[in-house]
């Protein structure tokens, strides 16, 4: 029974408990119920993925209706091993939270329980984009997560936060806009929402031209939601300014799930025969993901706060992962897919302790954390590692996605890239470097002179976070394996 | 030519809308219009897709005697759902701009940018 | 115990040793013991390893798999095992040195200190213990950043610019060319095994081959070859110590010996000298020698002279390798060993000297060996090492480059060898004999005897006498390293 | 009737006045709902009227009482926003090239899929209202999520309006502090 409505549990139950945490209100109560859920919901996704390894293809009928009338479910190797980092991301991150002493002191306590309901909307609406197979269903979800995460952000607690969150709503309710536009045209050439349906009655369907406009809205509007460069305007101040938390959480899996969306839309609706040899997506996403890596890398070293600093990086590892995609072969889609993950947890890693320094310091200022190595070794360390990850360092999970992004430019022959791919890491050194040498070997800043190390229940998920780099960085089977698994069924190698 | 003009007439007054629509959100400053220039944008998707459910002949999907021809009724489906959301968007988007004008005292885009530069 | 546990013990023994100083942080004295027990663990283990390597035993382990088809795996095999004899001897000795050192000098942070220079250790273990190209990129990374916090020991902002352009200069190269060529070489030739005969053969041809040596041999910063020698200087920043041991023998020698691997193991020495790419890298280095020399011989500071040196010597190490035949691969290897005796023992007299009188510039250095003169002699020694003349250790290094050269029917080099040779004499041997018969600064009545600490004096001796040791051990240096050769 | 709604929307471009220009808005989403009357579709017709004229509307005029009436004279150069516009909407024109004619039978989105759900419906669930029906039924899910959005939009405009005046007496008495982020 349970077996059978797994995929449904994977949504509702993030779901129903959101409501509940308003009921609940009493903050120890609240986060108790809402890290069970999101556990919970982590080990349905586990489940999940290890039935999806087995069978290849999960599907369930949401309410009973058969596709194409009625709304799927289903999960295949990508959007199972999506679930599970999203999924174990947001719960490791809000697992943080619990006791008095967190980063969630930067949120006033009067709204703290409606945080916790936003939080697990957030998480139900990006996994319901993930386990959807329904197009109409993916904007509904996009928009929950949306609007939960305009709330989020605007919890922060400098004034900046607001005009960060209004950006972002317009930028974002622009991109849906677009994506709903991009449905609608489907729709009208297929006369299908099932996207399954749809990529089969796509060949059938004349039309090019409309299809054709199609493509780029959905491409547009997603590249806003996923912040591809230049569309990426919204991303550092939301990024700056939100709790530390929901900048944890965000930079972890928002963009990744808009990444998510467009491998959906490129690879298993349209077909990679029609994006990219009849199109030519791949010219155009290799040409903006090598400028947006270089332009925000470079804008990243100029930055003083380093929340925001890591803004403008994440901006950068988005033009990894289209990279990756843009090549359209098998290890370049394995690239771009275990870069989702070995971001995923290195951000998180990196923003969790960011956490930390803001919760000691009240401040992410690159000035402030001067010396702050010394008091904040473990907090300090993390990050460093992290920072070593971005860089792609070996034995850290950033130095795997750049070893398949490079074999997948050599193995075409791409020179040139491989070698920017390289180079522009080399900026990533300088980003990086700036903080660590501030922090342990400078001599400590006022702020940094008061400050201690942050409290076991910061930093232990913080560690768990930056030891699964290192972890993935070495253990390859299990996260380039089920990238592996997932660009062959992108790809149609294996059906 | 001509048949095409009058089959796609109506798509092409729609696609006018939207691009009014949108022209307001990015080109105004002050952020009420902004919100305006979204709900207008979004209000004219709307239109496109009730646009392409409507059958020549056909009636409002309401079955009943007498009628046998009937206006796709899918596309309603979906833009229920997406008034819906367009107003929660409204409503998301205009408390954030009653707390800019709070923190701010304007809801002008330029003038935050402005005060922003100064802090 | 089986040699392939052994070879995993030499691994972890740095890296727990590490720990444990990390741990004895607030204890000096058992933070130093277990620094020495550490070092003296490590050597005998190594050594321990060493008749089963020349018997041709290459013990073999392998920890997991990173990539698929691409494994962490370890092997031992004879220039390993002599990168790891010299590096795991001198850690002892230097650690010696450093507990005098770094106590008579009040340094702050000793811990730190002691702990990334367990790490540093490690890595260069690792190095000299990689079976694939993928496993010794890992580990030369780990060395990178672990000897990053040592340069920037002092935080000072003299300390923190050299540190900036070491690692600058070394993750540059690394990740910009190295990691480049490592995965190029993985598409084409599907494998990163340090294999004998080489890889690659059969799988690149024509300038393709001379490309991708070239980003081998630039991308190994560490071997300092020109104009990637920049950071050598700039981490003499660091306290005398890491200067010694890391860029005289730990951190450069893991450059030149990545290089002479990638040319035995990946490209294969028939390969390579059949295909023609190698000369240009002949005089790369040919060049770098020269060029360095001359620089050298215009630094005052001496332990600035003394980095230029190491980046000329260093290119004798990649002018063996270049050669691609049995003599030049022999003798580079060789020089690989010689070399750190004699350049540690001057490191060792330059932190001594600075110590006792705190004088670190050369002008400055008149009359000293009536001060301190174990030390001058312990550099005269070290120095004629360098030089190549008998009977020292360096003699035989230089003795079979020429004869590699020779056997190339590159006679340029042979000139290039002795041209280099006078300037060695000329950038060298004039600080001891201005220690020795300049007298100092004329108002300044003799000073007495005042050496530097005990250990420190310890030190340099044992180094010292280690030059000439080697002079009549470099047999069994020989016999070891004949495998390369394809012997 | 078109041109009425090309006319509002054009208005709101060049109106300063902000009552006036969310009047308008309001204006044109009924309008909108007029024609989507004649297009058959009386279900959403009633809702766009009811919502998008109505709650949109009084929402927006709410907003207004809390903030100001007026925008500032605009500065600066219109060309990059008329640009980008002119490209979506010369794409989207492109796009219709091959699309089906307005109201045709045949097109893929009014015969597929087949049963129709207005054929099914009569089986399936016996609700003459088709709409209704799919909304409930097929489309069911869709609907929850929409009930979803609500709340998560009424959560977070919660979250946002309380204790703001609270927010309002810190920030002003801060004045130009930045750094300190707590206000509780």
């Amino acid at each position: 029974m349970i077996k059978q409505n797994l995929l449904a549990l994977q949504i509702v139950i993030p779901l129903i408990a959101a409501p509940l945490c308003i009921l609940l209100r009493r903050r120890a109560l609240v986060w108790g119920f809402a890290v069970l859920v999101c556990w919970l919901t982590f080990g349905i996704s586990v489940v999940l993925l290890r039935q999806v390894l087995e069978t290849g293809l999960v599907s369930y009928e949401m309410g009973g209706w058969a596709a194409p009338w009625g709304i799927e479910y289903r999960a295949d190797p990508l959007s199972a091993f999506v679930l599970l980092f999203v999924s174990g991301i947001g719960a490791i991150v809000l697992s943080s939270a619990g006791l008095k002493d967190t980063a969630l002191d930067e949120i006033p306590v009067s709204r703290q329980y409606l945080f916790f309901t936003l939080y697990l909307l957030c998480l139900t609406g990006l996994l319901g984009i993930t386990i959807t197979g329904d197009l109409f269903n993916v904007f509904v979800f996009l928009e929950i997560s949306a609007l939960s995460s305009y709330g989020l952000i605007g919890l922060g607690g400098r004034r900046q936060a607001l005009p960060a969150a209004f950006q972002y709503l317009v930028m974002g309710t622009i991109g849906a806009t677009f994506i709903l536009i991009g449905i609608g045209l489907m729709y009208m050439m297929t006369g299908t929402l099932n996207m399954a349906d749809m990529a089969e009655r796509l060949v059938m369907a004349d039309g090019g031209r409309t299809a054709l406009v199609a493509f780029g809205f959905l491409t547009v509007g997603i590249g806003i939601k996923m912040a591809l460069f230049p569309l990426h305007i919204w991303l550092p101040n939301a990024y700056a300014y939100a709790p530390s938390l929901v900048t944890a959480f965000l930079a972890a899996t928002a963009t990744k799930v808009s990444v998510y969306i467009l491998l959906r839309f490129v690879f298993s609706v349209f077909g990679v025969t029609f994006a990219f040899e009849t199109l030519g997506l791949g010219g155009v996403l290799m040409f903006l993901s090598l400028l947006g890596i270089f332009v925000a890398s470079t804008v990243a070293i100029f930055q003083t706060n380093i929340k925001r600093m890591l803004a403008y990086s994440s901006v950068a590892q988005i033009g990894y992962m289209v990279l990756g995609i843009s090549f359209a072969s098998t290890t370049g889609l394995v690239a771009g897919i275990v870069h989702l993950f070995n971001h995923a947890l290195i951000k998180g890693g990196l923003f969790m302790a960011m956490g930390c320094v803001m919760l000691r310091l009240k401040s992410v200022d690159i000035e402030d954390m001067a010396g702050i190595g010394r008091k904040m070794p473990f907090t300090m360390a993390a990050w460093a590692v992290g920072g070593l990850g971005l860089i792609g360092i070996p034995a850290t999970a950033g130095f795997i996605s750049k070893w398949y992004l490079i074999r997948a430019a050599l193995e075409q022959n791409w020179w040139i890239v491989a070698v920017m791919v390289l180079i522009s890491s080399l900026l990533a050194v300088i980003y990086v470097w700036r903080v660590i040498e501030t922090a342990f070997f400078k001599e400590p800043s006022a702020r940094a002179r008061e400050a201690r190390e942050a409290p076991l229940s910061m930093l232990l998920p913080t560690w768990v976070l930056v030891g699964a780099t290192l972890f993935f960085g070495v253990m390859t089977s299990t996260s380039a394996g089920v990238a592996g698994r997932a660009a062959e069924v992108l790809l149609r190698v294996i059906p | 030519m001509m048949d095409n003009v009058f089959g796609l007439y109506n798509y092409w007054v729609v696609i006018f809308l939207m691009m009014t629509g949108f022209y307001i959100v990015i080109s105004q400053r002050n952020l009420i219009k902004k919100v305006i220039g979204l709900n207008i944008f979004q209000t004219s998707v709307f239109l496109l897709y009730i646009t392409i459910g409507k059958v020549e002949g056909g009636t409002a999907p309401i079955v009943s005697e007498g009628f046998n021809v009937y206006t796709n009724p899918l596309p309603s489906v979906l833009i229920l759902t997406a008034i819906v959301v367009g107003v929660a968007t409204t409503s998301v988007a205009l408390a954030l701009i009653v707390r800019i004008r709070e923190a701010y005292e304007t809801i002008e885009e330029d003038e935050i940018l402005a005060q922003e530069k100064l802090t | 115990m089986s040699s392939s546990t052994l070879v995993q013990l030499v691994l972890l023994t740095p890296l727990v040793g590490a720990g444990l100083i990390l741990a004895c942080g607030k204890r000096p004295n058992v933070r130093e013991m277990v620094t020495l027990l550490t070092g003296v663990t490590l050597f005998s283990l190594v050594v321990s390893l060493l008749p089963a390597v020349m018997a041709g035993e290459r013990p073999t382990f392998t920890w997991f798999e990173m990539f698929p088809g691409l494994p962490i795996a370890f092997t031992l095999e004879p220039l390993g095992m002599l990168f790891a004899l010299v590096a795991s001897g001198l850690w002892i000795v230097t650690s010696i040195y450093a507990i005098g050192y770094m106590r008579a000098h009040h340094e702050e942070h000793q811990t730190r200190f002691y702990t990334s220079f367990a790490l540093s250790i490690f890595g260069a273990m690792g190095i000299a213990l990689a079976g694939n190209m993928l496993t010794l990129f890992l580990f030369y990374e780990i060395l990178t950043l672990s000897t990053y916090p040592l340069v920037s020991h002092h935080g000072t902002e003299g300390a923190m610019k050299g540190a900036r352009t070491y690692l600058s200069v070394l993750l540059s190269t690394s990740v910009g060319l190295l990691l480049l060529a490592v995965a190029w070489t993985w598409v084409m030739a599907g494998t990163l095994d340090f294999t004998e005969g080489g890889i690659l053969a059969g799988k690149v041809e024509g300038p393709m081959v001379l490309v991708l040596l070239a980003l081998y041999a630039f991308g190994t910063g560490k071997a300092a070859l020109m104009p990637f020698h920049r950071w050598l200087p700039a981490a003499m920043v660091a306290p005398t110590p890491v200067s010694a041991l890391l860029h005289a023998v730990a951190v450069v020698k893991a450059g030149v010996f990545t290089v002479m691997k990638v040319v035995v193991y990946i490209f294969g020495l028939d390969f390579l000298s059949a295909s023609g790419a190698n000369v240009w890298l002949m005089y790369a280095a040919g060049i770098t020698i020269i060029l360095a020399s001359f620089v050298a011989l215009a630094q005052d500071n001496l332990k600035r002279r003394l980095a230029y040196s190491t980046v000329s010597q260093l290119s004798y190490i990649v002018l063996g390798a270049a050669l691609a035949n049995s003599w030049g691969v022999v003798g580079g290897s060789m020089h690989i060993a010689m070399h750190a005796f004699g350049k540690i023992t001057l490191f060792f007299c330059a932190g001594a000297i600075y110590l006792a009188t705190h004088k670190t510039e050369i002008s400055d250095m008149r009359g000293l060996g009536r001060t301190m003169p174990i030390t001058m002699f312990a550099f005269l020694i070290g120095a004629l090492s360098v030089i190549g003349v008998p009977p020292l250790g360096g003699s035989w290094s230089k003795w079979y480059l020429a004869l590699g050269a020779v056997d190339a029917g590159q006679w340029v080099f042979v000139t290039i060898l002795m041209v280099s040779s006078l300037l060695n004499i000329a950038y060298l041997i004039p600080i001891p004999i201005r220690g020795f018969f300049s007298s100092g600064p004329d108002s300044v009545p003799r000073a007495p005897i005042k050496e530097a600490p005990l250990f420190c004096v310890i030190a340099l001796s044992l180094t010292a006498i280690g030059c000439i040791a080697l002079f009549f051990f470099a047999d069994g240096v020989y016999q070891l390293l004949l495998p390369l050769a394809g012997g | 009737m078109l041109l009425l709604l090309c006319v509002t929307a054009v208005a709101v471009v060049r109106m300063r006045g902000l009552w006036a220009a969310v009047m308008m808005m309001g204006i044109y989403s009924f309008l909108g709902a007029s024609w989507m009357l004649l297009l058959d579709a009386p279900d959403v017709a009633f809702t766009e009227a009811a919502v998008g004229a109505g709650i949109s509307t009084v929402l927006a005029l709410a907003t207004l009482g809390l903030t100001t009436t007026r925008a500032k004279q605009r500065s600066g150069s219109s060309m990059l926003p008329l640009v980008i516009v002119g490209i979506t909407g010369a794409a989207l024109v492109y796009g219709t090239l091959d699309m089906p004619h307005f109201g045709d039978p045949d097109s893929p989105a009014n015969s597929y899929p087949h049963p129709s759900y207005v054929e099914r419906t009569e089986g399936d669930i016996h609700i003459p209202n088709v709409v209704t029906a799919v909304l409930a039924s097929y489309r069911g899910y869709d609907t929850l999520g929409e009930v979803v959005v609500i709340f998560t939009a009424g959560i977070a405009v919660f979250v946002l309006l309380r204790g703001s005046r609270s927010r309002k007496r810190t920030h002003r008495s801060e004045g130009s502090e930045v750094r300190v982020s707590r206000h509780d």
